[in-house]
């Protein structure tokens, strides 16, 4: 129950750690660690969003119920995003899968031409892939 | 209806406890509302950032870090002064109310005021997606639609802040009027929950948007 | 104005002078009011307002498309009055209805309490609802909206020459509409019930208010952001979806879906609720399988989030996020089915009795079952190919919705009238418009099934000859569909003046509904009722069924 | 004349009849279980109806049983639907390898066609009997949609991409070809027809057709195929400066460049594609091969979208003459 009356040195505390950590995400951003870059500022934002959701909004202190609800939110939101995004990083697969040489004019030569092609792009492929 | 009913318990109520369990309910769902609203704009930012990972850099580079981290640290800043508020509130602080409700209205004005400058820097470098964006290089276009996101998160970010200013004029209002004290403190608590939830929206924004491939 | 009308020509039904109605006959007392019912009847005044457009739209467009030509009308004309016809049934009409009119009306009464739990929110949410209605209005009387209800872009932000931010603003308000009647129902649903009412005692048609709050809470902002990006696209010309700019058209399909798929569990889940009680009043008995038809409201609320691909097999999304959404579709069909299940088995070996309200029920129970089924037609993704954007699709979705969507809310009008008005409608009648209305329906919607899987396409104003003939038939069936609406309307008028007076409980059912006066007192309850039995407890005698009490001091929450 | 109400329209593509299996299996299925469901319902409705105001029925004895049963059941069906369904939705997605390949553009309210050789044509499709056929389509403005019933075919057309639809015609005859995508005031009037011919027939079609305005009109020269059509872009934009054989050229070498495994300099490896080329050659700069500089000019707004899909059709064709891809 959020009768519960947080400490103003509580509050305090988390304060200076949100502004620690805004520091600290501008630091590392000038470093180069590649697609880490975002994991880690992603991390320190959730990070932030845990102290200012579980501290100043009370979430720690509160009902399971709202807990629920929070969550749901949170994953909710994961699912737009992952369904969205299995469309966008997956529409090269199939491309590759049926994009293969095609000529203009059937002609008797490109034809045969395409065969072996074919065959040299399959075992490419199955290389590639496994 | 029965005299244990004080006058801040709506009829509809059976008692205090009853209320105020239904008004942080209900905020609370609304915030799960307000997630998904951004996050309408989250997924489209995340699409097209994995389409042109260099014209997010490049729109990146345009931002202004010094400012946004102002600007972090000054929300960050207001989400304490907010708290505070809801402590005095329900130590029954008057004083403290007032003075923290108004110095979170003053914080977030002047984080409007920082956007005020961004936004104007960004007209004259014709950073405003349409006819007048102008970006020189290739991935001009690109770097035109990560513009697009930039206005229209931290715009909506910026409309959010100010709703909340209007929501705390009244609260202001209210609290130097004594209204709250630790019997009821729910319209402080409210809107509490609301400035910090638009903190948390600020705090992804910025790495997300000035932050991209600083080194 | 019609308010007043209705507030003033109301019946005082003998021996109960006060109640809700009669709780202050001015314009103001229904306009600034704040209980719960009357802002329900407020709902139901604009909602048939509403219904009436679209429906008079649609027999416009239906009436041009008896010949292949479409004579009667310009190609423009067409454009938007489907348009018209599509969001205004969609957005001011099918979604609100029953939660905001039977929803707002029976809640708190269902859960023995007095009110919902922010009665302000409530009185705005109808406000806002007519803001929205009427800026869409507005936006339909002046230059019109050619975009179709699904505003797909590029063509709406780029290219149409219409009123499209007008609509997309008067959309876009309405939802924060529905966002406040859900918000309301969850808590009041969590926070407010009677002392006694656990969760498996509640009825039914709250346990899918409650499944379809959640859908509305969890979805509408979606849709309320991604017409925010049409908006700043076409009037700020921000590129976000625009191929031109780098931007991805699919993309607003994706956000669109992300709504609209869970949208027609919105229109879909209260209808089932409103069927569980009409099934279980009319057999006297309880649900076969309480549980599991609350589950699966719960369990099509949360599925109908994960198969929102299935609308665009064809749109040039990756075909593995094709696959995936086909696959999850199917999903959601199983708890539908347990549900149809569940609702017939209650039927086995209890006393059916085909009043009115129960012929609506089985008229659900058939035209849902159809539409249901069609739509596996079109989650099969090489069937959808096919069939994807023709009248297959225009056929499956009003065989859900007027079929599945309208006919609850219909049954649970006329189930709840002498609830609402106090007043009986005339029961011949109501069998005569029902069926009237179930013919004219099939007749109408059916041939459009064959339309569709020959090729014809939707949305089109002219078409080839050979489909004339199924078009003729389906345009009589809309006018005899009409006539059955029309019928209705008199009669549900007529009897608020002329009706049999009814008694608190003319059903003879169960809940706490029928335990209180007809028409309820402001108050709902004189003292706050205490549950000791299950929801429809049919078996046990009237009298003993819910003790009152008087208002404990304290009671869990 | 195929009647409306036939079950089934005209079938003829390959997989019309495969499709219209499919759909004959589900509609049994719901036949069967909507009668079910009526009967059901009837029958209990009648047996049981209320026989006096007193009736107080049992309460039902549920014991989950049956649902679990019936969801298990159901589910079973379902995924042989679903399974069947995304066989078929694979077999209409990958076109053969020997397929003939037609290019459309989708403008509000017409289609433009181009043929191997070269020959436009609008709103009317002729095509060989039993010659696979691949559609690469794009559009000028909004997204329209090419379906062709009598074939069981439809694709999205996108502005500013590559989709593609294929079917092999099994019957010769005239079929309508509808957009089905809502794309303005003429929607209804984007409709065309495909005409299917015997191969010889088709040829000669062909070969008479070749000088018709309508090819002069639409920018290549008479008769002039796509890839020549291409061959000639290359050179008057000047992209063999860049794109030649000669060891210091500074761009890559094209020939062989389709279908293979380009590695960017970011390190991500795509496979060279229509949208790949296409993606290449207007936004030069958004990826960029590994190994060159960002200097290759930006297209975007000098060529159309006729011009685009001709370059690439000859991009596409240097796999074929060239031996040192
Ligand atoms: C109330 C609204 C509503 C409801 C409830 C549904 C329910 C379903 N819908 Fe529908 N749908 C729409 C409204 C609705 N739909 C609308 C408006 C559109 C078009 C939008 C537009 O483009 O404008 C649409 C379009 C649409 C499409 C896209 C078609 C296209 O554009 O190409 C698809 C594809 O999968 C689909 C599938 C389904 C499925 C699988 C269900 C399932 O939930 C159905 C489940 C029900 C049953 C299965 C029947 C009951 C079961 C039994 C009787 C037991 C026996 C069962 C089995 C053997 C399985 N719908
Ligand atoms: C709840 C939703 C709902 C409801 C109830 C209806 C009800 C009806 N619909 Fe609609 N319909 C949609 C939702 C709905 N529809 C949607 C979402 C679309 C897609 C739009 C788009 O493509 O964007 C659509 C599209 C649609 C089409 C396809 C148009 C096209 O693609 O070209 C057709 C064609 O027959 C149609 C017909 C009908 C008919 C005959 C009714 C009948 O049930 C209506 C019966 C009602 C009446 C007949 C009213 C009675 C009143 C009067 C008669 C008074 C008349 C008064 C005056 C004339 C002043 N609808
Ligand atoms: C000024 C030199 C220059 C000109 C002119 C030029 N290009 Fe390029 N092109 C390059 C360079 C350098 C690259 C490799 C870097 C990159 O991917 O952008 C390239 C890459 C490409 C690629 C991708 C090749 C691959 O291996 O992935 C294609 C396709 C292409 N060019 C087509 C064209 C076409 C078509 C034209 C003319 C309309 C053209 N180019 C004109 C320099 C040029
Ligand atoms: Cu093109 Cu519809
Ligand atoms: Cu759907």
């Amino acid at each position: 129950m959020s009768h519960h009356v947080v400490g103003i040195k509580v509050y305090i505390a988390i304060f200076l750690s949100l502004m620690v950590l805004t520091g600290l995400t501008v630091w590392v951003a000038f470093i180069n660690w590649g697609f880490m870059n975002d994991v880690v500022a992603m991390s320190i934002a959730v990070l932030k969003m845990t102290l200012v959701v579980l501290f100043f909004m009370h979430l720690k202190y509160q009902a399971r119920l709202l807990w629920l609800i929070a969550g749901a939110g949170v994953i909710w939101l994961m699912i737009m995003f992952a369904l969205t995004l299995s469309d966008y990083r997956s529409r090269e697969w199939i491309e590759s899968a049926f994009t293969r040489p095609v000529p203009w004019v059937a002609s008797e030569e490109a034809a045969t031409y395409q065969a072996e092609q074919m065959k040299a792009q399959e075992s490419e492929d199955a290389g590639a892939h496994h | 209806m029965s005299d244990s009913h004080p006058s801040h318990l709506a009829h509809q109520f059976d008692h205090v406890e009853q209320q105020r369990q239904a008004s942080t309910m209900g905020i609370w769902l609304f915030l799960i509302t307000e997630i998904m609203f951004f996050g309408g704009l989250f997924t489209g930012y995340i699409v097209y950032r994995t389409m042109y990972p260099e014209a997010w850099t490049a729109g990146s580079h345009e931002l202004d870090i010094a400012l946004g981290g102002f600007n972090t640290a000054v929300l960050i800043f207001s989400s304490l002064t907010m708290a505070l508020a809801v402590h005095a509130a329900q130590v029954s602080n008057r004083r403290n109310q007032v003075l923290f409700i108004a110095a979170t209205m003053i914080l977030g004005l002047v984080f409007l005021g920082v956007k005020v400058v961004e936004y104007s820097a960004k007209f004259e470098h014709h950073l405003i997606p349409g006819p007048n964006f102008h970006f020189p290089g290739d991935i001009g276009t690109h770097v035109q639609l990560f513009f697009s996101f930039y206005f229209t998160m931290t715009g909506m970010h910026a409309v959010h802040m100010i709703i909340g200013e209007g929501i705390m004029l009244w609260l202001l209002i209210n609290a130097a009027k004594g209204r709250y004290h630790k019997d009821y403190y729910n319209p402080v608590e409210v809107v509490g929950l609301y400035w910090h939830f638009v903190d948390i929206v600020w705090i992804f924004l910025f790495p997300l948007l000035y932050l991209i491939g600083r080194h | 104005m019609t308010m007043n009308t209705v507030a003033t020509d109301n019946p005082v039904p003998a021996g109960s002078e006060k109640h809700y109605l009669t709780n202050g006959h001015t314009l103001s007392s229904w306009l600034f009011t704040v209980d719960h019912k009357r802002i329900g009847i407020l709902y139901l005044i604009s909602l048939v307002v509403f219904f009436l457009l679209g429906g008079a739209a649609a027999v416009l467009f239906r009436l041009d498309l008896m010949t292949p030509a479409g004579d009667l009308l310009r190609s423009e004309t067409y454009n938007k009055l489907f348009t018209m016809h599509g969001i205004v049934m969609i957005f001011f009409f099918l979604i609100p209805s029953i939660p905001a009119v039977l929803g707002n009306f029976l809640l708190p009464i269902m859960l023995g309490t007095r009110d919902v739990a922010f009665p302000k929110l409530n009185l705005l949410s109808w406000y806002v609802f007519m803001a929205g209605g009427l800026l869409a209005l507005f936006a339909i009387v002046f230059g019109g909206v050619d975009s179709g209800w699904t505003f797909y872009t590029p063509y709406s932000t780029m290219y149409a020459n219409s009123n499209v931010i007008l609509a997309v603003c008067g959309a876009f308000i309405a939802g924060f509409s529905s966002i406040m009647t859900a918000l309301n129902f969850v808590v009041t649903i969590h926070k407010m019930r009677a002392p006694g009412l656990t969760w498996f005692r509640l009825p039914l048609f709250v346990w899918a208010m409650y499944a379809t709050s959640l859908v509305v809470l969890l979805g509408t902002p979606v849709v309320a952001i991604t017409l925010v990006m049409i908006f700043v696209e076409r009037l700020l010309h921000f590129g976000i979806f625009d191929p031109a700019l780098g931007g991805d058209p699919v993309l607003f399909q994706h956000l669109f879906w992300f709504y609209s798929h869970p949208a027609v569990y919105i229109m879909i889940l209260p209808s089932m609720g409103v069927v569980s009680e009409l099934i279980s009043a009319f057999s006297r008995r309880r649900i076969y399988g309480y549980k599991f038809v609350a589950y699966s409201s719960l369990a099509i609320a949360v599925i109908g989030f994960f198969v929102w691909g299935h609308h665009m097999f064809v749109s040039s999304q990756s075909v593995y996020a094709g696959l995936i959404f086909s696959f999850l579709t199917f999903f959601v069909a199983v708890p539908t089915a347990i549900k149809i299940l569940n609702w017939t088995m209650t039927l086995y070996k209890g006393s059916v009795s085909l009043q009115a309200p129960m012929l609506y029920a089985f008229g659900f129970l058939g035209l849902f079952t159809i539409g249901g089924m069609t739509g596996l037609f079109l989650s099969t993704m090489a069937t959808d190919i096919h069939l994807h954007d023709t009248y297959f699709v225009v056929a499956h979705f009003h065989y859900v919705m007027v079929g599945g969507g309208v006919m609850g809310f219909l049954g649970g009008l006329h189930f709840w009238w002498p609830k609402m008005t106090g007043r009986m409608y005339p029961e011949g009648w109501a069998i005569f418009a029902a069926i009237v209305i179930f013919v004219g329906f099939n007749l109408t919607f059916f041939p459009q099934f064959q339309l569709g899987y020959h090729g014809m396409p939707r949305r089109y104003h002219e078409y080839a000859s050979q489909f004339q003939i199924l078009h003729v038939m389906s345009t009589a069936g809309a006018s005899i569909l009409g006539f059955g609406y029309l019928i209705m309307t008199g009669y549900l008028i007529w009897s608020l003046k002329f009706g049999k007076v009814a008694g608190s409980n003319p059903w003879g059912a169960r809940g706490l509904e029928w335990e209180t006066t007809s028409p309820p007192p402001t108050e709902n309850f004189l003292v706050t009722p205490v549950v000791k039995h299950e929801a429809y407890a049919y078996d046990v005698p009237s009298e003993t069924s819910d003790v009152q009490e008087p208002r404990p001091e304290q009671h869990n929450v | 004349m195929n009647s409306v109400f036939n079950l089934f329209p005209e079938q003829a593509s390959s997989i019309s009849s495969e499709i219209d299996l499919l759909y004959l299996f589900i509609l049994i299925v719901s036949v069967v279980f909507t009668l079910l469901a009526a009967f059901l319902v009837i029958f209990f409705a009648v047996k049981y109806r209320r026989r006096s105001e007193d009736d107080r029925p049992e309460p039902p004895h549920a014991d989950s049983k049956l649902e679990i049963a019936a969801g298990a059941f159901l589910l079973v069906l379902l995924m042989g639907m679903f399974f069947w369904g995304a066989k078929l939705y694979f077999k209409g997605n990958r076109p053969p390898s020997d397929a003939m390949e037609v290019l459309v553009t989708g403008k509000q309210w017409m289609w433009k066609l181009q043929h191997p050789n070269g020959k436009r044509e609008i709103n009317t499709l002729h095509v060989p009997l039993g010659v696979p056929v691949k559609l690469t389509m794009t559009s000028e403005d909004v997204i329209h949609s090419f379906f062709i019933p009598a074939f069981r075919v439809k694709n999205d057309v996108l502005p500013g991409r590559y989709t593609q639809v294929w079917f092999e015609p099994v019957k010769a005859g005239r079929y309508d070809l509808f957009c089905t995508e809502y794309c303005g005031n003429e929607h209804s009037r984007m409709v065309g027809w495909v005409e299917v011919m015997e191969p010889a027939d088709y040829e000669r079609w062909l070969s008479i057709g070749t000088t018709a305005a309508a090819s002069t009109a639409a920018g290549g020269g008479p008769g002039e195929s796509p890839v020549d059509a291409g061959a000639r872009l290359f050179a008057e934009l000047g992209c063999v400066t860049c794109h030649n054989q000669n060891s210091g050229a500074l761009g890559p070498n094209l020939t062989g460049v389709f279908g293979r495994e380009e590695t960017m300099t970011d390190g991500s490896v795509v496979t060279v594609d229509e949208n790949y080329l296409r993606e290449s050659i207007l936004n030069s700069q958004a990826k960029i091969v590994a190994g060159y500089a960002p200097i290759m000019p930006v297209f975007k707004g000098l060529i159309n979208e006729d011009q685009l899909a001709q370059i690439i059709a000859y991009i596409k064709s240097l796999n074929d003459n060239g031996t040192d891809g």
